[in-house]
This record gives structure tokens, C-alpha cells and sequence, in this order.
């Protein structure tokens, strides 16, 4: 691999895993906190899940890397500058809809990703999201079925999921906005083209919005940065929460 | 009465009590309030660990938190199961924890402040638990025990990983870290303590409890066995047990030790902890927020069964 | 001074600075948000009284440390066991009337303290107590003002105010509370015992709430720690925000 | 009109116009559009960085920040009051903030992503601000003249402030910290120069403006004029501005510098910027959610009134 290759394929498997702990992050703040004990336990298990892929992820970045960073040296001694997450996954949870529909919009992407990603030229990408697929399948399947059970329920639960459709559409773009990055690691065949996954994904966020009767924005405007470090003001406060111990107690022994 | 007679027999040859067989109105209540206050435990419980899961200080710490928190709720699922075996729905019960009229352990209307207080959860609360829970396993009403038996090969789990947490933080950790620990323990100690209830002398449901066998020990009982189980476990951490009554009693085998403040835990009990307005207001807040959630699914669900119906009038 | 008037004085003194700061904190997350234009600069300038009073505070506890703490490294430096802030000032905002509700409570107890500190036989404490007292007593007025008014207002204002009291009475209690610290700066002649402050505290805060229409909450319970370091859940995520820099940045120039 | 050439003699002479005095409608309605979006731009303006004092790094920089930011509110205090003297109340202009029907500046758009951005904007913003408003001193209209001339003065001690902090962290700080400065740079550069608004050519209002004397310089002027102030201040920083055309120009004694993304520049105007909903989401939160406040006090001030009244009566 070329020195090139690799800070791209690091860079990559950096967007990955950021993608889960982010997520993952967002979904544990949930905790407790939800409208029903089902959906605690499966938010517990989505979160444990993202959490999973994070360490696998980011655990390949560092051996990529080569630097001596592990997972947890990634996760927790970089600043938000560093992070390569869509900004997607770091919009603030919402009410439990807004959390729902966010999850959906991701797994579906996420979904078509891993499904790509296990015909990866590189063996060890094809390996961790084999693994992912079977867990992302379940959470999409999850994610899915209650956006078309709250879209076609009360006025106000349509009312709720159309009102997070239109919040979260804006940030759905970047999911297929390929860079230098993105063109590397599809050249090397270690990932598809991000523009490739979009067809997929749209076909699919029809359908279920049409079961869901929910209308699908039309609004062209969509936000980016993520993918190169530039994020919301949301990030760094994630952060200061994630991090806090691994700052505070440089040395520690957890 | 003849009936509660021959329902007695039952219990002492050691017979298991099934949902559909007679039982005394009395262990109906007894077993509907000892499991729902047992459920709303574990519900509440996630609260305090919950309160770390985003600040957990590695992947590895957090991914166990969460599994640990995914447990716990999914322990209130079979116990309001259990309880709704004896015709209490899971809604009525948790309507009668939102008004306060139905309690959860006061241990969780302590806070944790700080991530050996984690560590400590694990091992002094599940640890603590546990030994009730074990018990249990042979309490004589059979959703009750078998609830308890899945329950307990989890939470064993549990006070293992928490007491890893502590052993990482005392014996490798850095100073900091073991005064972390030992602050944990200093708030968390009598808190523990207390989880086993009143002494016997002063426990109002006890006797009949124990006959039933809804109970098997005493509080004091398992409070010594408890003890006697923990203070080797805290000098291997290097921690010190906050009591200077601690003493080992050759003669009993067991360990002397002070008694928890019991006017702390009437007074934790009804309603005045550290976090007992917290808690409440979370689960409270967290229920009525989640209303339309409810509702929506409810009534997605009436719409797919009326479409279902006129599909197969349709179809005749 | 003997050794442990000195760190009696010391940790005196992190209560007295830890108050302002963590309230200064609680007061800024408002800015920019608050009800009113003239609000947003009134909550901007209590905090910026209560920040500039804490650089004080601290600075002398660092001094009479003699450790080589300045009042930043104690600031940004300790973790939540080593803070010394009553409860009070880390309950969560709130609503805007919760916010002015806790600003009172405590205004009336920090005016109480000043002016019996203005004759401290500490001459560094009496100056800057001094300085102080100047900026509280106007917050008093301003917070009293205001809860008188909306106490007195409509029957919503009415009633969040009262809901307000009832919530926070809990935490007033911790204020008067004496403890070995407390009586070693007493016996020095450097501060008041805490419980003297309670008569005068108590008849402002009656005659304020008469004048509201407001009821003094009579339940006697009453939480206890902070002056001690066992706080509330609360306080670690504040401390999160607060250190980020300082700790994820270790050598940074400011 | 007659009374037209007057009021533009007025203006011509330098005459400084007053609120009860005679004026266009298309003055007073521009008056009200620029000293109106003026006043939301500050009170806007709190929130990016509002973000940042629960974590400035000393409790120096927070105290500053917290002075800037309330310094802040009170400029849109002094401008609303001007645009009052027009015949709009504030309550009015927030309603069409609100709902829309008008702006503030575009740069609040953009997020404050750390710490460096706090001086950047201070240095970066605050210039160009002060540099539109050093030329509005000047302006026509007296009361706006005057807030301006108040304003001036802080600002330029905010700019100040700014410009210090990036002194610190780029000729004293670490090379992470000199990073974050330059990181800053690269996404504040371009929506600075923005601030000046769009080439003469292509603004709108501008000659009518100018011969009015509401505004006093061009854009074009204005910005040049930033460029050149600023490119030595970056050099000193030892910060790259991300501009590969930057260049002395010896003949026209200026920097050639490349224009701003013009497109970005209405789209952001638009709504479509980095943060405009968020903005304007916290906006209408804090007005909405301090309903209840502002009607509390009304209802307090009407009772105090009704009150005296009786007690006049009684003593009548």
C-alpha cells in the first residue's frame, strides 16, 4: 500500500467508526429515558452494537495507521476536528421520533454500505462488516418498522416523523458526497463510490416513507464537513462528555 | 380456612405455586408488591449507571455498561411478567410507581459520582442483590422463582464486572484513582447495607413472608453473609471498610459490624434522598414525553386490524 | 496561622469561590436565550460579577495553599470531590423562573455573608468581601424584584415560581449548616458561623415571598454535601463542559 | 418633490436628520431594514459565542467573553431604540425576525467550532463590523449616528480582545493550538469578506443608500480596505490566509485577493448556512419558552397600577 492509500484508507476507517461512536453515543443518552422498557432494551442493544463496530473500526484504523493509536486512543484523545463522522449521527436526539427517524436514515445507508463492503478487496474490511451487516440488518429492520408504524398512527406521531423528516433530510446528502478520500479507497476497491450506495438507499427511504405516508422533502439544500472534520456546534460537547476521564486522568488505568 | 390449610401444606412439602392455583389474597399482595417493587428496581437501577454509559473511560467500559443497563431492563420485562401472571398489568404497576404509591430499592436514590462508583454499583449492589436474589430461587411461587434464576447466572456477571472495574482502578490505577475508589465505598457502604431491609426485629412482613416462603432468610441473615462475603473482597482492593466496629468475631465466625443509619433509610424510603426527586421525575418525565409514542404505535395497530378485517370481507 | 487553620481557611475559602463559579456557569448557559433582551444582559452580568469574584476567592485560597495553585488550576484542575459548592448552585437551570428563584435564594444568603465578612479579622477576606458585597447587593435587589413580580403576576407565573420554591427549598438548608471547617474560620474570627446568617436570611426571604404571594415550603428536609464534595449528579457534567480545554490541552497557552 | 430636494440638501450639507423631522418613506423604510437587521445581528451574534463560555479555557477569557457577549446585547438594546425612533417597536422587528421577513448578518451563520474561533471572530468579524460601522458614525440619521459612535468604541475593544487570544495561542501556544487558529482562519476568511456584502455592481441598494448617506463607503471600498488592514495582522500570527491570489498590488497600493463564493453567499442568506436553523430555532425557543415571563411582568405592572389607582381614590 502507498503511503497515500494508507492516510486514505486510515481517513476512511476513521468516517466508519466515528459513524458508530457517535451514534452510539447519541443512542446511549437515551437510557432509561425512553417511552417504553422494549425500546430501552433495544436502544441499549443498538448502542452496544455501534459501540462493537467502533472498536473494530477504529481498531483496524490504528493498526492501518501504524502510530501505535488503538481504538481507544482514537476515541478518546482526538479533538472534533479529528473526527470524520457525518454530521448526521451527532444531531441532537429530539423527541424519541426524531431519535427514531435519524436511526432509520442511517441504517439504511449504513445497510447498503456493508453490503458493499464485504466484496472489499481488503479482507479485513470484508471481515468486520460481514460481522456488522447482521446486526445493522436487525437494526434497520427495527429502525424501518416503526417509522411506518408512527408515520401511519396518530395525527401527531405523522405530525412528529414528518416534522424529524424534514429536519434530518438536510444532513442526508453527505452520506453520498465522495471526496479525495472516498476516490482512493474505491480506486484500491477497499469501499464503493458513495454516489454508488445513493440509488439503493432512495429506493428503500421511498418506500418506507410511502408505507409510513410521509412525504419525502424535495428541498436541495444539504449540509457537508463532517466527512473532512468541519462538524456542528453539537460535536464538541459530545465530546467533552466522552472524553472527560481519559482527560482528566492522563496515566489512568480503566 | 381448609383451603389455606392444604395451601400451606403445599409450601412446606416444598411445592412450586403456579398462576391459575388458589393462593391467599394476602400472598397474592404480598407477591404483587415484593415483585413490582422488584421490577420498578431494575427500571430505576438503570438511572444511576446510566448516568455514565456516555462518560464510560474506555470502548470496552462502556460496550459492558450498556450490556449491563440492557440487562437490567430486560429483568424489570420478566419480573412485570411474573407479576402480571398474579393480574396486575405492567401499566398498572408502573402507574402506581409515577404516583408514588409503589417503591423501588433506595439504593438507586443514591447518585453516582463518580466511574468507581460504577465499579462499586457492581460490586456492592449487585453484590447485595444477588444474595437476596438467590434465595429467591426457591421462593415458592414458580414464575417468581424461575424470573429469579434467569436473573441471578446475570447478575453474578455484573458483580464480577464491577469488581473488575475497582481491581483495575486499586491495584494498577494511580493514586487519584484508588481515592476515587475509596469514596465510593465510603458513600456506598452503609447504602448497601441497608438494601437487605430492616432488622428482623423491626420488619413488618417478615414472618409471614418467610412462612409463605416468598422469603427464605432473614434481613439479618443475608446482611451478615453479605458482610462476611465483602470485607476479604475490599482488603485484597486495598479499601477500607467505613466502620470502626469492624471486627472479626471468632466466635460467631462472622464479622462484627455497625448497623447502616435506619433513620436515613425511612427517611430515603419516603422520599427524602439525595435523588429520590430525580429519579422520579426522570421516569415520570420519560413516561409522559413518550406518550404519543404509545399511542401512535396503538393505533397504528387498530388501523393494520381493520384493514386486515375488510380485506377478508373483501375476500369472502 | 497553624496548619490546619490554614487548611480550614483553604477549603473556607474553595466554598466561598466554587459557589461563584458554578453558579457564574449555571447563569451563563442562558446567554443569548434568555426571555427578554435586558434579561440576557442582566444574567450576562451577574455571571461576569460571579466569575470575577471566584478569580478572587480562589486566588486566595491558592495563595494561603502556598501549593503554587493560582485560582485556574484550581478552577480547571479539580474534579467534582474536591469542589466545595453548596448544592443549590448546581441544580439545573430550569425554566427562566426556577433560574431567578435559585438567584435569589441565593443572593439573600450571599449578602448576609458579605456584609458579616466585611468584618472579618482577615483583611484579605474583608477586601474582597467588600468588593463583593457591591455587586450582590445589586443582584439581590434585581432577583428579589423579580420574583416578587412574577410571583404576583399572572397565575402561570404564580404557579412556576411557587414550583420553583418548592424545588429548590430543599437546598436552602446546606447554607446555614456548620461543619469543622466552619467552626475553625469561626473560632479565627474570619467568617461567621453559618447558622448566625439564618435569622436575617429567613425574614428577607419571608418578606419577599409575602409580597410574591408565595408559600415558604415548611417540610424539614433538607439535602446536605457539596460544602463536603459529595454533590450531585449534576455537577460532573458541568465540570465536563468547563475543564475541556484545560484538560484535553495540557501545556496550552490561553 | 419639493420636499425631496430639501431633505437631500439637508443631507448634502451634512445636516444630521432627526426622528420628528420630515424624511422619504423609502429613508425611513431603509433606515428601518438596516438599523433593524443590525440590531438582530447582535442579538444573534450571542449565540455562536455564547457557545463557547461554559468552556472558555481561564476564568480571564470567560470574564472577557462574558463582558463581549453582554456588551452584545446592549448594542441591540441602543439600535433598537434608534429603529424605535422610526416608528417600529422591538417587539415588532422580532416578530419579522422570527417569522422570517427579515435578517441578520450571514456570519452568525456559521459555527464556532473551537476556541480559536472565539478570536477569530473577535479579530475577523468584529473588524469588518467595526469597519462598516466607523463609516456609519457618519450617517444621516442622528439617533443611528449616535448609537453607532457608542457602538464603535466597544467594538473596537472586542476586536482587540480577539486579536489577543490568537496571539497567545499562535506565538506562545502549542502547535495543536496554532492548528485550531489556523483551522479558524481557513472557515472564517471567506464569510468575513461576505460581511460587506456582495461586489457594488451587484448590491442592490446601494447608490440610493449612499446618496442618502446611510451608507457612507462601498462594499468594494470597505473590504479592500479590511484586506489590507488584515493580511499584515495574519502575517504576524504566522496564520495562512487561504487565498492563493492574495498579492501586493504596488500600483493600486492594495492586496489582489480573490472574491468571496458569492453563491455560498445567498445561499446562506437563504436559510441555507451551516447553523441558520439552529439560530433561529434558539431565537424563537427563548421567545416563546419566555412568554410566560414577559406576561408575568405586564400582569404585575397592570396590578401595581390598579393598585395605586385605588389608593388615590381612597385617599381622594
Amino acid at each position: 500500500m502507498s503511503g497515500v492509500e494508507q492516510k486514505a484508507l486510515f481517513d476512511w476507517l476513521c468516517r466508519m467508526g466515528d459513524n458508530c461512536l457517535i451514534l452510539g453515543h447519541r443512542v446511549s443518552e437515551w437510557c432509561g429515558h425512553s417511552p417504553v422498557l422494549e425500546e430501552d432494551i433495544a436502544l441499549a442493544n443498538t448502542a452496544l452494537d455501534l459501540i462493537g463496530q467502533t472498536q473494530l473500526w477504529l481498531g483496524l484504523a490504528g493498526e492501518v495507521e501504524g502510530a501505535g493509536r488503538d481504538a481507544d486512543r482514537l476515541a478518546y484523545h482526538r479533538d472534533a476536528a479529528q473526527f470524520r463522522n457525518v454530521l448526521l449521527v451527532e444531531r441532537p436526539n429530539g423527541d424519541f421520533g426524531n431519535t427514531l427517524m435519524r436511526q432509520f436514515l442511517f441504517d439504511a445507508w449504513h445497510m447498503e454500505m456493508l453490503r458493499a463492503l464485504q466484496g472489499s478487496s481488503d479482507a479485513r474490511v470484508a471481515e468486520i462488516a460481514a460481522k456488522a451487516a447482521k446486526e445493522v440488518a436487525y437494526h434497520l429492520e427495527r429502525s424501518a418498522d416503526l417509522v411506518i408504524r408512527l408515520g401511519d398512527g396518530t395525527e401527531e406521531s405523522h405530525r412528529r416523523m414528518q416534522k424529524a423528516l424534514d429536519l434530518l433530510w438536510p444532513y442526508t446528502g453527505e452520506l453520498f458526497m465522495g471526496d479525495a478520500v472516498d476516490q482512493a479507497v474505491a480506486a484500491a476497491g477497499i469501499a464503493p463510490d458513495p454516489a454508488s450506495l445513493k440509488a439503493g438507499w432512495t429506493t428503500l427511504v421511498a418506500e418506507v416513507m410511502a408505507e409510513a405516508t410521509l412525504t419525502v422533502p424535495t428541498a436541495p439544500f444539504q449540509h457537508k464537513g463532517g466527512k473532512a472534520g468541519r462538524h456542528t456546534e453539537a460535536l464538541g460537547f459530545i465530546l467533552a462528555d466522552m472524553q472527560f476521564l481519559q482527560r482528566a486522568y492522563p496515566g489512568g488505568v480503566w | 380456612s381448609e383451603q389455606e390449610r392444604a395451601f400451606q401444606d403445599r409450601i412446606d412439602r416444598g411445592e412450586k405455586i403456579e398462576p391459575k392455583e388458589w393462593m391467599p389474597e394476602g400472598y397474592r399482595k404480598t407477591l404483587i408488591r415484593q415483585i413490582g417493587q422488584h421490577a420498578h428496581s431494575e427500571i430505576v437501577g438503570q438511572l444511576p449507571e446510566g448516568n455514565w454509559i456516555t462518560r464510560a473511560p474506555t470502548l470496552e467500559r462502556k460496550a459492558i455498561l450498556l450490556a449491563k443497563v440492557q440487562d437490567e431492563a430486560g429483568h424489570g420485562l420478566y419480573l412485570y411478567s411474573a407479576a402480571e401472571t398474579l393480574g396486575v398489568s405492567r401499566d398498572e404497576l408502573l402507574e402506581l410507581l409515577h404516583n408514588g404509591k409503589m417503591k423501588y430499592s433506595s439504593i438507586f436514590n443514591y447518585p453516582t459520582l463518580n466511574w468507581a462508583d460504577i465499579g462499586t454499583v457492581g460490586w456492592l449492589v449487585d453484590g447485595a442483590a444477588i444474595m437476596n436474589q438467590v434465595q429467591l430461587q426457591k421462593t415458592s411461587y414458580g414464575p417468581y422463582s424461575r424470573a429469579m434464576i434467569r436473573i441471578c447466572k446475570e447478575e453474578s456477571f455484573h458483580q464480577r464486572q464491577g469488581y473488575d472495574i475497582l481491581l483495575k482502578m486499586c491495584l494498577q490505577g494511580t493514586a487519584e484513582q484508588k481515592e476515587m475508589a475509596q469514596d465510593a465505598m465510603n458513600r456506598f457502604w452503609y447504602p448497601a447495607l441497608m438494601m437487605f431491609g430492616p432488622s428482623d426485629k423491626d420488619s413488618v412482613h417478615s414472618a409471614q413472608s418467610m412462612q409463605w416462603k416468598i422469603k427464605i432468610n432473614t434481613n439479618d441473615e443475608l446482611r451478615q453473609k453479605f458482610v462476611d462475603q465483602t470485607v476479604p473482597q475490599a482488603e485484597y482492593l486495598g479499601l477500607t471498610i467505613p466502620d470502626a466496629n469492624l471486627k472479626w468475631n471468632e466466635e460467631k465466625g462472622g464479622y462484627d459490624f455497625s448497623e447502616p443509619d435506619w433513620d436515613e433509610f425511612f427517611e430515603v424510603i419516603n422520599g427524602n434522598g439525595p435523588c429520590n426527586a430525580e429519579r422520579m421525575e426522570a421516569r415520570v418525565t420519560a413516561w409522559e414525553d413518550g406518550a404519543w409514542f404509545r399511542d401512535g404505535l396503538m393505533a397504528h395497530a387498530k388501523k393494520q386490524e381493520a384493514r386486515r378485517a375488510s380485506a377478508r370481507m373483501a375476500a369472502e
